[in-house]
């Protein structure tokens, strides 16, 4: 059997080569793996395009690894964060480019690109300036702009519990964009707060099979990006 | 005004509330009726904010902020729960505004100023997708510009969409002939209502 | 509160009208409303368009409308049954029109009238007789196939437990089409199992949210095609 | 052909299995490895038969028949389980043919006879979307038509999607230059192969 438990979150990411497209799950700091996050900021990797709803929190997580430079490309719905001046700072200077996706369609196209799905219509944008320069094409009636699928090179994400095969569970409204982004990585790696034997998880149950999942890491008691910020962390 | 939002949303609709003034709307709905809440980032059945001490990072509305899950409530994904949105499956979406125009376009994501970082977040989707869309708004910006208009100068958010605007000063339907009055706020004359509106206002029909 | 409780199945699906579109769930017998679809042989609905995977066995269920001639077409992938000649003398009569759809395709194009994707581009039947006629794209280098999603008037669904809102979860492989009709139809008529207190289904465990639900029915002890077939029923 | 396929298939792959002779891959699985099966109708880590008695009619695979979950078997509904078909997630597909073209196009859904039934499932997407296709045929109909050929007479259900070919007599592999013995089966010559294939054969590669 493939082996997918890895020893640390640095031996989990230590393969990201600069110029790599990574998504990152969560939405706010809910279902944000912020250990994987920081371990790649340690490991250094540069010139990468980011996936994530948003530009992060204070000075931790996926707002820290922006800070760094590392981030060439947001491709983001809402890149106006609380409590972080990194994004727009640098944003502001030129030194960041934003790719900015309704949430629904960078959801849509996130979920397309994992299910093999490369473009498909929406009413979302239409009418907007989000719409320009794309392709309208009335169905039924209704004008509809054409978006592309979505996916990248690694996802990191963020989950309740895993088992040695890589299903997953989720908790609560942390689960938004992980399942998702699992399925339209080439390489997934996940941080779960547990890892269970095989059978432990109720087939019926299971969010993420674990076909979507290459990596697996224990990170037991992860660190909370409001508490970090409240206490006044600046990774790294 | 969320009150009389609330008064207007049917019973056991499925309803989907912008951040603001919409968010109030959920402590008014009226005896015997019940509605169910959906926040675009994985909950149907949201419940109220908890008790301070309570709250769980890990549960919380499109907002950000804590809140809690109600008995019957479900989790999903970005994707599913954008399906909600999309496919047409929520009743009520209700929204703030920059500005409201009389075909029932809406703008409420970027002023279009230069220097603006573009945020857009789920409001494309909601006012693409959502049945029917009620707009709740000062009736002017706080240096009394209008902000129910003949034609939106700001970005939209999207076209021919808005049902209904409750404001400070009136209720108003988007029809087909542009705005009409519904209903005067308490000691506001349709006069005061029109010259604040910058675009024909159609008195209530008669009924 | 909206009341979804239904008295019985015949109160259940009483409203259906001739030329409806009805969705019915299942693959195979695996969750196959069979107690719906009987109470629609009753109620006597002509010139339906049925979307199902297949076209029924024996001469019970699915089999059984096709074979009263209520059904002036069927949206499916696999129109061959076992054990059931009634679609195939239909067919070859001339009197029951075939729409064919690749699985996933089917699958895909129901999900997206679910989910407000008028339509979408796809890999499957890319140079072979299926795609005739449809507009092919390059994508990438790739060729596609353009489908358009599909929705309906009603569906038919057979879960395990439903809530009193309708939130649903469904027995192992009976889940099959279920979920994705569920959310592509106007009115979603649901048989269960067993009807449970709202609060009793844990909300991380719903597969179908009951927004996607219009009304449920107690069935607590469904028959089963197979069973019904061993013994030589047929239905009415 | 079965135990040939087998051993070819890398421990932890995710492996789909068509109807008939494909079927019987599993249970050729080389000691040490593991494969992990995935059915269409919606199981991940599907498992062998039940015992008679103990068949759950809820629980079948495409072929409709009862089988059993593994640990670690996941549930889902049809569209997540065609898109780990189509989004490319399953790495082999063992199926059936008809004819399978020097191209790699196959053809394995119909005859394309005018009173058949059309009738495809689950195959056109399997072709599409899967990456490695390996196909198990005898190497001639019943008839002694050759099924590898130079172009597919009947409907094709995929083009150029094929890798390789275990017939009866041969494993043959679908390069840019076309079919190319592998291996041939014991007691077989390549003579008889290239005379039973309706397409030029290219000896096996020196190694």
């Amino acid at each position: 059997m493939v082996e997918k438990n890895m020893k640390s979150v640095v031996n989990a990411i230590e393969d990201i080569p600069d110029g790599a497209t990574v998504m990152i799950g969560g939405f706010g700091e809910a279902g944000s793996p912020t250990e994987l996050i920081h371990a790649l900021i340690d490991h250094g990797a540069k010139d990468l395009t980011i996936i994530n709803n948003n530009t992060g929190n204070g000075e931790v997580g996926l707002a820290a690894l922006i800070g760094t430079g590392q981030v060439r490309k947001m491709i983001c719905s809402y890149p106006r964060s609380s409590h972080s001046k990194v994004f727009p700072e640098l944003y502001r200077a030129g030194k960041i480019e934003l790719e900015i996706v309704p949430q629904g369609t960078l959801a849509e196209r996130i979920r397309a690109g994992g299910a093999g799905i490369p473009a498909f219509y929406t009413a979302t944008t239409v009418g907007t300036p989000l719409a320009e320069g794309k392709e309208i094409r009335q169905i039924n009636g209704r004008d509809y702009v054409l978006e592309y699928g979505l996916s990248a090179d690694y996802a990191l994400i963020k989950c309740e519990t895993s088992d040695q095969m890589g299903n997953l569970i989720y908790n609560k409204t942390a689960r938004n964009f992980n399942p998702i982004m699992c399925m339209a990585a080439d390489v997934t790696i996940v941080q779960a707060r547990k890892i269970v034997q095989t059978g432990m998880i109720d087939p019926e149950h299971v969010i993420t099979p674990g076909i979507f999942v290459n990596r697996i890491v224990e990170v037991c008691e992860p660190v909370t990006e409001s508490r970090l910020i409240a206490e006044g962390v600046s990774y790294p | 005004m969320a009150e009389l939002v609330a008064a207007d949303i049917p019973d056991g609709s499925y309803v989907n509330l912008g951040i603001g003034i919409p968010e109030l709307v959920a402590k008014f709905v009226p005896e015997g009726r019940e509605f169910i809440y959906h926040t675009e980032n994985g909950l149907l059945g949201m419940g109220p904010a908890p008790t301070p001490g309570q709250e769980d990072p890990e549960l919380i509305n499109a907002g950000k902020k804590a809140v809690t899950a109600n008995p019957g409530a479900s989790y999903f994904h970005h994707a599913d729960s954008f399906a909600m949105i999309r496919g047409g499956h929520i009743d009520v979406c209700v929204l703030g505004a920059m500005q409201v125009s009389s075909d029932g376009d809406l703008a409420n994501w970027s002023t279009g100023a230069p220097d603006a970082i573009p945020a857009v977040g789920g409001a494309m989707d909601l006012i693409a997708g959502v049945k029917t869309i009620f707009v709740t708004t000062q009736h002017t910006t706080k240096t009394g510009l209008a902000k129910l208009v003949r034609k939106c100068s700001y970005p939209l958010t999207g076209q021919k969409v808005v049902s209904r605007v409750y404001s400070d000063l009136a209720i108003i339907d988007i029809t087909p002939e542009g705005f009409r009055l519904l209903k005067l706020a308490p000691g506001v004359t349709f006069q005061e209502v029109c010259e604040k509106t910058d675009a024909p206002l159609l008195p209530a029909n008669e009924s």
